[in-house]
């Protein structure tokens, strides 16, 4: 019998106090999980449901709350389902649980957030080092209260005579002239 | 300041110890020297020709232009004909293509590889990334201007730039070396404190001597 | 005993007619190789160019005393190996300063230059020099084993040392050349040296995918010069031992010309098409299949 | 193979936490840089090798030489400024950006795509698919000194970008797959010329075979390097042919099909012994197997029809909330876009999945161990990374 994600979701919150199931496609749902719970989450996945790739792992930035959304995206391939974890963490101070020893490529994501986010992951390996820049001291990059066209015009001579329009403003004035 | 880079005492594997101190051992901190032309204009007038005909370009594929340079290379383009051709190491080399944009890490070993190089050297800069940003004017990582930082003798333009536009402009940097206008090496010694501080402005990561051949 | 003082610039026109020769030779193979890969190739008077661009490149970097040594051994190798052999058999004038005993010190010479490339290269302080010029030692003395090997078969055969009379020995018809009499010892000297030509599948000195390019990394401008007129001149003179020993002489510089080519274009067809050994790898075929050619070939004679 | 044997006694010792305790001023070990100014390295990153002797006893890839903060630029760029910088994320096979993006867009926005854009779409897919393996091959003979292989196919590449020219107007950046169906129709008489190329390329392939993979050397070089264990796919997440070459029948465009794949008639290519040789054959066989996808798309195709739905106002395009993970089989393994919408006209976030990500760094590092310098730039190649796509 083909497994599909609702009977994944019954069994999983017949274990663990997960969120609700979120359809996207048939192959495809979002579920909420406290970060407590990611841990015992991720392992029942892998080691009982066969969602054994974990096909991405990313955050996105919910300044307006004040948190950060890791998405742990993993995916069973012999039932070709995909199933994402979101985890909701403060975005001061960002810190989460590493799950390294779980995939050890989960590493190199874990080291791309700590630069771009400022997400930290006690005992993740190298996880200080640079990773993509180099001797980055402003705000990480990828938040969304750091500004880069701001700090690229700061920090990197421009060349005289390069304008920039909106699109929208400049396609008015081309087409409906004279309309303000 | 790295660790390896801090002066330290080493214990050789025969047992005797010595001092090393990396920023003078590994690099060489005389300032580059202008070098005019020495010889006779006869002389110089046959050394640009073989200058322009032969142009050695520094395998270093730093941006998406890259991807055109092997076209180049091969039976469509085939860029010997001109004289061009490959060279691994940037003491043989003479022309340092700047394959589109530059992050800032990048940047640093470009430089690097640009003061290895020999005098004369060249540089071309391909692609609108290296005359004004192009598609990354708004990056925090890319730099907008590459004629801050090297002394540009030529800007092939295009996103990419197609191999029959690099063939052009490498026509056009042998009119310039034959007309021996292209003398960026010496530009670059007699500017030299305007680069460095154009360059330490976007490295923020600046842990090596200020020449480094 | 007399010495012929004309000798010295007879001997130094060869030099010059081998290296203009082996200029353009180098241009030929090149474009050879092009046209496999379905190019035009370099002109014919490239290396012309790219010899004058680098001498007259304006900065001169140093790494220490040594590291003048290393191209002027390499060149020293290359013209000495040119000069104690002759080039052209029964020509007074290009027959350079042979004398009796020079089949061993040709041996010396094929050697030197490689052995003066370590000290520069160790010089020049470079890692990628460093470990290219270990590549290159042991893979020389593998490649040198064979060569040896067949050079004593070749002497036994024709019991003397001098160059000149193992070519006078083999005039008189293509049936009378080495490679009829001794076909192992000749063997045996081909695959070595295919191992020495610097081609692929033996070229793994200079790989420019792993160490680039090996010994000659910080070699630049009058220094690269150096090496490529060596360039032109080391594979040539090598060839003319060669040619010497196994092929019966040229008695003409026509002859000369396409025995060379002939001759160079053995190790060009074999590399065209072939990856490279990894250094261990050619010790071993070295060791597996030259090296028992050539003593079976000592044991032929 | 005798010499290089995996004995590790003479090895540095791990400290607690797992490095090794390699202490560089002992003259024992030697650091070797692999790039980022370096002809054998796959692009603009670099390896830092620590050797003893010949063998390698630690490597560590670095990136970020071509980072460009594409997913910051594209959260300031509305939906449809967005397309044609996707392209430039990963530069020898563009067009997996252009579809990927335009598949998460539309599942977001609720788009229909006509049916031939799919079937325009597929065909540029797979031409792409094309481009790149010939760039690797090339890459992969170079890396062992064959440079006549890169020449042969580089020239291949080219046949196949006047198509793409043709089709496009472009070479390398073609800006053809927008969100919501495709720039235009095939051009008059295009399948004719594409059957001509095919043929050329299929010739340049028997080449190919004959000169690299019945070459002595060749197998020499590559047969029993760089094994990628099975047991390693899930933990390094690997995809792609470098999964494939070990046994696993494992294809995006098998598993999830997308496009128009279901139509089509095909097998996913699959090898045994997971070494560098059978990485590069089961590339060679895809080259073919894309060869045949390419004929059946042009013989399949609809005659007619729309290659593009109305799109709302661009310049004012706001997309509900929502958030959605497309994915599709490049040539390098499972490429995938993730894209956070918030309701604006801008994305929130979009995150890149590229199959070089966990290829170059996670599974680099474990490979590289006890590996010969001189195989470094080999092992690299095959496992065919594009430094882009990592840092983007």
């Amino acid at each position: 019998m083909q497994t599909n994600l609702l009977d994944i979701h019954a069994r999983l919150q017949a274990l663990l106090p997960v969120g609700e199931l979120q359809t996207q496609r048939a192959d495809l749902a979002f579920l909420d999980v406290p970060p407590s719970l990611l841990r015992a989450t991720l392992l029942q996945l892998r080691d009982r449901e066969g969602f054994t790739h974990l096909v991405l792992l990313t955050a996105v930035d919910w300044i307006e709350q004040e948190q950060f959304q890791l998405t742990y995206l993993v995916c069973n391939r012999s039932a070709r389902l995909d199933l994402g974890l979101r985890v909701r963490i403060p975005r001061e101070p960002a810190s989460m649980e590493s799950i390294h020893e779980l995939w050890p490529t989960a590493a190199t994501y874990q080291r791309e957030l700590r630069e771009m986010f400022g997400i930290d992951f006690p005992g993740s390996p190298r996880l200080d080092e640079d990773f993509i820049l180099e001797g980055w001291t402003a705000t990480p990059p990828y938040r969304r209260d750091f500004d880069t066209l701001k700090y690229a015009e700061e920090t990197y001579a421009e060349r005289p005579g390069r304008v920039t329009y909106d699109p929208a403003a400049h396609m008015q004035q081309q087409l409906y002239p004279g309309e303000r | 300041m790295k660790e390896e880079l801090q002066k330290r005492v080493v214990k050789g594997p025969d047992g005797v110890e010595f001092e090393v101190e990396p920023l003078r051992d590994y690099y060489c901190e005389a300032l580059p020297q202008v070098e005019r032309p020495a010889y006779a204009q006869i002389i110089e007038d046959l050394f640009n020709w073989a200058r322009s005909e032969s142009i050695w370009i520094l395998g270093f594929g730093t941006g998406c232009g890259a991807i055109e340079m092997r076209p180049l290379m091969t039976p469509r383009f085939d860029a010997y004909r001109y004289g061009i051709q490959w060279r691994p190491t940037p003491r043989q080399a003479n022309l340092f293509v700047i394959s589109g944009y530059l992050s800032v890490k990048t940047l640093k070993r470009v430089i690097r590889s640009y003061e290895q190089m020999q005098n004369p050297k060249y540089v071309v800069g391909l692609g609108s990334c290296t005359i004004n940003g192009g598609m990354y004017f708004d990056s925090y990582n890319t730099i907008k201007r590459l004629d801050q930082y090297l002394p540009v003798d030529l800007y092939i333009t295009g996103c990419m730039p197609r191999p029959e536009a690099l063939l052009a402009g490498f026509l056009d940097l042998k009119k310039l070396i034959r007309a021996g206008k292209a003398d960026g090496a010496n530009h670059y010694a007699e500017n030299f404190a305007w680069y460095k501080a154009n360059q330490k402005q976007v490295i923020q990561d600046w842990d090596m001597p200020d020449y480094n051949w | 005993m007399s010495f012929d003082w004309i000798k010295i610039p007879q001997a130094l026109l060869t030099v010059f007619v081998v290296f203009n020769f082996g200029l353009l030779l180098n241009a030929l193979i090149a474009k050879i190789a092009a046209r496999v890969g379905r190019r035009q190739g370099i002109p014919i008077w490239q290396n012309y160019v790219d010899l004058i661009k680098n001498i007259g490149q304006r900065s001169l970097i140093t790494h220490g005393v040594h590291f003048y040594l290393g191209p002027v051994f390499r060149l020293t190798g290359g013209v000495g190996l040119l000069l104690f052999v002759p080039t052209i058999y029964g020509s007074e004038m290009f027959s350079n300063l042979s004398f009796a005993g020079d089949l061993i010190l040709a041996l010396y010479f094929v050697f030197f230059g490689t052995l003066g490339m370590a000290l520069g290269a160790a010089e020049s302080g470079h890692p990628y020099s460093a470990i290219g010029v270990s590549r290159g030692l042991s893979q020389v003395t593998a490649a040198e084993l064979p060569f040896a090997l067949a050079v004593f078969a070749v002497a036994l055969q024709y019991q003397t040392l001098s160059v000149t009379d193992i070519v006078a020995a083999q005039q008189g018809g293509i049936l009378h050349w080495t490679l009829f009499t001794n076909p192992l010892a000749v063997a045996a000297a081909m695959l070595s040296f295919l191992g020495s030509m610097m081609r692929p599948p033996f070229d793994v000195v200079l790989a420019p995918q792993e160490i680039p390019i090996g010994p000659p990394t910080e070699y630049h401008s009058s220094y690269l010069a150096l090496l490529q007129t060596n360039r032109a001149i080391f594979p040539i003179a090598k060839i003319v031992i060669y040619m010497n020993l196994f092929f019966g002489g040229a008695a003409s510089w026509p002859v000369f010309a396409l025995k060379v080519f002939l001759i160079y274009m053995v190790s060009v067809f074999v590399g065209v098409v072939f990856p490279r050994f990894r250094v261990e790898q050619s010790i071993r075929w070295f060791l597996i299949w030259a090296v028992p050619l050539g003593v079976l070939a000592i044991l032929w004679v | 193979m005798g010499l290089f044997t995996p004995d590790r006694s003479q090895y540095p010792a791990e400290k607690v936490d797992g490095s090794l305790d390699i202490d560089l001023s002992s003259g024992k070990y030697l650091k070797l840089w692999q790039g980022p100014q370096h002809p054998g390295i796959t692009g603009n990153m670099s390896v830092e090798l620590t050797v003893c002797g010949d063998e390698v006893v630690e490597g560590k890839t670095h990136v970020g030489y071509l980072h460009r903060g594409f997913e910051k630029l594209m959260e300031r760029r509305s939906f449809i400024q967005c397309f044609p910088i996707v392209c430039r994320i990963c530069v020898p096979e563009p067009d997996f950006n252009e579809y990927c993006y335009a598949a998460v867009v539309e599942e977001l926005a609720g788009l229909e795509v006509p049916e031939l854009a799919h079937w325009i779409r597929n065909l540029i897919l797979e031409m792409g698919r094309i481009n790149s393996y010939m760039m690797y091959l090339g890459g992969q003979a170079g890396a062992l000194g064959m440079g006549v292989i890169g020449q042969w196919t580089t020239y291949a590449r080219d046949l196949m970008l006047d198509r793409f020219e043709e089709l496009t107007g472009a070479r390398i950046y073609h800006m053809f797959i927008l969100p919501g169906g495709v720039r235009d129709r095939l051009p008059e008489g295009f399948a004719g010329r594409m059957e001509e190329t095919l043929r050329e390329l299929e010739d340049i392939m028997v080449d190919v075979e004959q000169t690299m993979f019945r070459n002595a050397v060749f197998k020499r070089r590559t047969v029993g390097m760089g094994v990628i264990d099975p047991d390693w796919l899930e933990p390094y997440g690997i995809t792609g042919p470098n999964a494939r070459a070990a046994g696993v029948p494992r294809d995006v465009r098998k598993d999830f099909p997308y496009l128009v794949y279901p139509q089509l008639d095909f097998e996913p290519v699959t090898g045994q012994d997971s070494d560098i040789y059978t990485r590069a054959d089961v590339r060679r066989r895809d080259v073919l197997l894309s060869v045949d996808l390419i004929r059946q798309i042009l013989a399949r195709m609809p005659r007619g029809g729309e290659v593009m739905t109305r799109l709302p106002n661009v310049l004012h395009w706001k997309i509900d909330p929502g958030e959605t993970y497309i994915r599709g089989e490049c040539s390098r393994g499972e490429y995938g876009y993730y894209l956070v919408t918030d309701g604006s006209g801008y994305p929130r976030r979009v995150n890149v999945r590229g199959p070089s990500y966990t290829h170059a760094m996670a599974l680099l590092e474990r490979m590289i161990v006890n590996v010969n310098i001189a195989d470094v730039a080999a092992l690299m190649v095959s496992l065919h990374t594009y430094p882009p796509e990592i840092e983007r």
